[in-house]
């Protein structure tokens, strides 16, 4: 497989914001180097998956998103919710399953929600938030709302019926929502070519209509340019899709033996590393300076330190509450 | 008050609810402009237009999806999967949805949805188009399931339904499509079992469709007959209060027999009245068999008023 | 809505294979205007769906097809069954519930099936035949069998996600399966418009990497043409699709009372019938006199006479046999 | 004879199977390159090329589907679903085309297909991933339902599912993946259960994941322990034999507790033991919630050895 060349060049964006992207970045990627080690030492069970390599797509997309717009995830959300503005203490906690978590511990690392940020989840099953996001962009349209509505999925998800029949109804109806691909050219360990007969995923969105955008989703410039650009579609003239072309560098998960692809793919990779490629551009342009990088990195060190200490002192939801809130009290 | 159809209370009830809430809106295949599968939503397209009797393409995943998103975006919506035969394509998301969502979130997202579907054979529809899975559904944590077999369940459920904060399985049974009865006009519950006829000698319980056989049964053999009506949470005081007076009981369920709802009461009989039995419980269903489309194959696939008769007979051998 | 012009022109095909076709579709007809009879008459229950109008296609392509073919329908089979090769003696008998029948009556109008023929239904689940047909295809090119599949299924299963799941794993992997579409504009009551955001149904197609046909299912000729190179091309290319342009002359099922279409636009389509059209352009180049068109008739109408014979004649399955088959006696 | 882990007895058969019959294949996510989701085709890509060991793409609904046109078509497919949580999205073509194909047909056409699925909770998968399901599956004419418990089933009963002509769904229990047995090399069938531990105080029933925990419960409290094996047909002689010698019963499953499959064993038991009980047959099941992720509480929602135990002795209080 052919590696792209790094993202380069003038980055051309306000220097303020190009660092809060930065920092963005980095604070995912503390977190969730973290969340490895938690991990390793079983403080967080059951599946993990780290969005480590593709912080570039939440960072750009996030911040081209309003506050009262509605956000779906997948499974590999940890980065969405924290930039959404979900608290890393809460995310934290959540996957120590504290009840201080964001879901009260129930859901852990796969089902993070938030009702104050309009982060509806987290959802495990492949390709099961699309047509929720249909749905939700239905509500804000027939109750004439502003709002938008951002879809992050993995291009495994392409495949689902789920898919197809969302990017349909979002077409015929018009609806005001982002389909957001974060194509990391593996769904586990199937890669992109061995899933679709078609691998230009855009090609396939346009075939419902759909107005559709291609963006190297390991420059956080590109992408919050093509994400401001879809909010602003979406708001005004209905459905889009974007494909984010982008990379996991770590496992599917936990128990993933990476069995599917070289280390050498993975190495080529990492030279479009969203962090250090866009921290150079930064640097190259005087944007940036080490010191200033290093600042950055230790707030967010900081704040994963804090985070765990959160989730440490965090309690446990009794476990004679186990049956609330299956039902919503009356 | 006055006689109407089962159909034309579903139809009411629609009617009303979409007249009532701005928030309401029914969505479905050929709701609209066909006037619904079974002619329930007849007239609501040109009363209320298409943005709230919204025609959907046939992609039942997608739209019970897009149902649950819009529940939680701030509308009341009525999901219509015209059958329970094709609800099984949307069952992933009415299962690892809308009924998982409060809990999973730590109660921070209800779904106010209804999903309304027909459910139960009798028309000679053959396999693909004659299941009646409500076991099935009782089965999940997180959804209520209701299943109207009197007019007035049938004009009275839905408003019920679109009030309470979480889903909401809303089955409708084209077999009593034409049954008459009266409406009271008052609130309806969507919490109790209710007994539909008196009797001393055998409690019957059932619900839906088969209520009619049920109590034609019962005419012959002096049964008390219960109907559900809630099909979770399940209501079982009065299949209690009742067995203890007749200390005998068939279950009456068009399920297939291994593993439907009949099973449930059973196993609650057995856990909360087994002193009380004087002969074991027994069940009347549907044969273990795909429903043929042969009329006397379907009819003998089905449970039928003299099958309940005997099998009442039997708790007397 | 425009309809177009009715077929015309000279017919390129030779005589005899002509009077076939049109025998073929006078066959169909024939029956299932005495079916509609029987309906009315209660002799034959459940749901009945009509296919009359639509002719053409299961006409044109059935005889494009070869013996060793697998045929997978819909529920508006009744004519994909007919020409395939299943008696009409064993589809009355099955409408009317008879063991004769070619599902011993326990599959009745919608379930029409005969493994001699490899007519594998006959499914009423809507786009529920196309992942078969996709399997169907993978066992004869693991087995590499030359047969082709072909699958019928009208223009509303596109919209359903397992649509798009067979398009992908036929293309993906390359199948012999020629996918069928019965493009008659109504799903039911929703017209085509109303369902799909892009309307070119070979545009959804392509967008798999599929070839694609598009052509007037209402002309015969045109349809066995396409019908010939869509199974040469799924036998030594692979998938393809066909968008046959046609209608139905009666509603949707014996239900249907038909509030979402003008009259005047049945009428309209009508014009384009393709019994009468051909039979106009046979006369006029000289290859159907009349007569010959009376006689055709008169077989068709006395094989309907039989059917019905045979069907009235025919026995109930025994109750006691209820459960048979519902397992493999082994 | 030599002890094996459950997973390589699960691969150890799929390697026999592809082995022996050149129509089998196995296809589904992930069961080629990756090496299987939870390592139990690993080598088999390898050994069999990418054509007998087929990855599939995301889309459960049509691969399912299309393992049922090869099985029609004269293949012997073993269809991997991953997971019973990902399986909703495949049912109705497990439904609606395989389990009705052969009766609709008039016995024309069999599906000899094998579907194989993990299932079960205990890991801190969450709700989406912890779905219990046997039960609802059970329900359905015209499909088998294995679910291996022991070492010994997980390397033999796919061979027996592969012979049997119709739909068979084989159900894995990742809890029981490192669990060690012996493999006696014998033919296994898939039609009885068994008695896995003797004990003269009270029958406990169970299947699946749940067995050790049914025999460390049986420990304290002298019970005999019977493991279905085979879900559907259920083959319930052994437990009514037990219970003529116990005259107890406890029923312990993993599904949810209202509509389980816990219910038709009960239901069972009604119908033919009614008369042998000294107590009401009891059941512990998972409680009514979806399974969540924190350890204390995911344990606090499914069957434990306590749990059993506690279910014992009320049956003698
Ligand atoms: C419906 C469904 N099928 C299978 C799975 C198991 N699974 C979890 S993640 C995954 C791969 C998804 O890949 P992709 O959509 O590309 O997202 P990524 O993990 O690469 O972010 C699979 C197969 C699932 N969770 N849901
Ligand atoms: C999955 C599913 N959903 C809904 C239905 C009900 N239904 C039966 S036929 C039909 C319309 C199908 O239209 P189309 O595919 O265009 O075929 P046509 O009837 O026009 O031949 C519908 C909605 C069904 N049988 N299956
Ligand atoms: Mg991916
Ligand atoms: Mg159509």
């Amino acid at each position: 497989m052919k590696v792209p060349p790094p993202p380069a060049g003038k980055v051309k964006l306000p220097a303020k914001l190009s660092l809060a992207l930065l920092a963005d970045m980095l604070r995912i990627r503390r977190m969730e180097e973290k969340c490895a080690e938690l991990y390793g030492q079983q403080k967080i069970r059951g599946f993990l998956h780290l969005y480590i390599g593709e912080e570039a797509v939440a960072a750009g997309a996030m911040r081209a998103l309003e506050p009262e717009d509605n956000i779906v995830a997948t499974y590999r959300e940890h980065g969405h919710a924290l930039l959404r503005g979900v608290s890393m203490d809460a995310i934290m906690a959540e996957m120590y399953g504290k009840q201080e978590g964001c879901s009260r511990g129930r859901g852990g690392s796969m089902h993070l929600f938030d009702a104050q940020t309009r982060f509806y989840g987290g959802n495990a099953i492949v390709a099961g938030g699309l047509p929720l996001a249909a749905g939700l962009a239905l509500a804000a349209k027939l109750q004439k709302e502003k709002r938008v509505t951002a879809c992050f999925f993995g291009e495994g998800a392409v495949a689902e019926g789920a898919f197809h029949e969302s990017m349909n109804l979002a077409a015929l109806w018009g609806l005001p929502v982002a389909y957001l691909c974060e194509n990391n050219l593996y769904a586990m360990g199937t890669a992109l070519e061995r899933s679709e007969a078609q691998t230009d995923l855009c090609v396939k969105a346009a075939s419902y209509g759909m107005a559709t955008l291609k963006v190297d989703g390991m420059d956080v410039v590109a992408v919050h340019e093509a994400a401001r650009r879809a909010r602003e579609h979406a708001a005004k003239k209905g459905p889009i899709f974007v494909e984010f072309q982008t990379y996991r560098f770590r496992a599917h998960s936990m128990f993933d033996p990476e069995l599917y692809r070289e280390k050498s793919e993975v190495e080529a990779w990492k030279t479009r590393g969203p962090i250090h490629t866009f921290t150079a551009r930064l640097k190259a342009q005087g944007d940036l300076t080490e010191e200033r990088f290093l600042e950055l990195d230790a707030a967010a060190q900081a704040e994963v330190d804090e985070a765990v200490a959160f989730a440490e002192a965090g309690t446990w939801e009794p476990a004679e509450h186990l049956t609330a809130d299956v039902y919503t009290p009356q | 008050m006055s006689a109407i159809t089962y159909r034309e209370a579903l139809r009411q009830a629609l009617d009303e609810a979409l007249g009532k809430d701005e928030r309401v809106f029914l969505m479905g295949e050929d709701v609209g402009r066909y006037g619904g599968t079974y002619a329930v939503s007849k007239g609501l397209l040109e009363k209320y237009g298409p943005e709230r009797v919204r025609d959907t393409p046939l992609s039942e995943l997608g739209f019970t999806g897009a149902g649950i998103g819009a529940a939680l975006g701030g509308m009341r919506p009525i999901v219509e999967v015209m059958t329970v035969n094709f609800s099984l394509l949307a069952l992933d998301q009415i299962v690892n949805s809308a009924a998982l969502l409060r809990h999973m979130s730590g109660g921070q997202f209800s779904v106010p949805l209804v999903v309304r579907m027909a459910t139960g054979a009798g028309r000679q529809l053959a396999a693909q188009h004659s299941h009646s899975l409500e076991g099935w559904y009782g089965h999940i944590p997180g959804i209520r399931i209701v299943a109207p077999a009197t007019v007035e369940d049938a004009r009275g459920m839905l408003a019920a339904a679109l009030a309470d904060p979480d889903p909401v399985l809303l089955f409708e049974y084209p077999a009593l499509f034409e049954t008459k009865g009266e409406v009271s006009g008052e609130k309806v519950d969507i919490a109790s079992s209710k007994v539909r006829r008196e009797g001393g000698r055998v409690t019957i319980v059932t619900y839906g469709g088969c209520l009619p056989k049920a109590l034609k049964a019962a005419e012959e053999v002096d049964g008390e007959v219960i109907d559900l009506r809630v099909l979770r949470p399940l209501d079982l005081a009065p299949v209690l209060e009742s067995v203890k007076k007749t200390r005998r009981c068939v279950v009456v369920d068009e399920g297939w027999r291994s593993g439907g709802l009949a099973a449930e009461v059973m196993a609650r009989l057995m856990e909360q009245a087994f002193y009380e039995l004087d002969a074991p419980v027994a069940r009347v269903c549907s044969e273990e068999v795909p429903v043929p489309y042969a009329k006397h194959l379907e009819e003998a696939a089905l449970p039928q008023p003299e099958k309940i008769v005997a099998a009442v007979k039997g708790l007397f051998a």
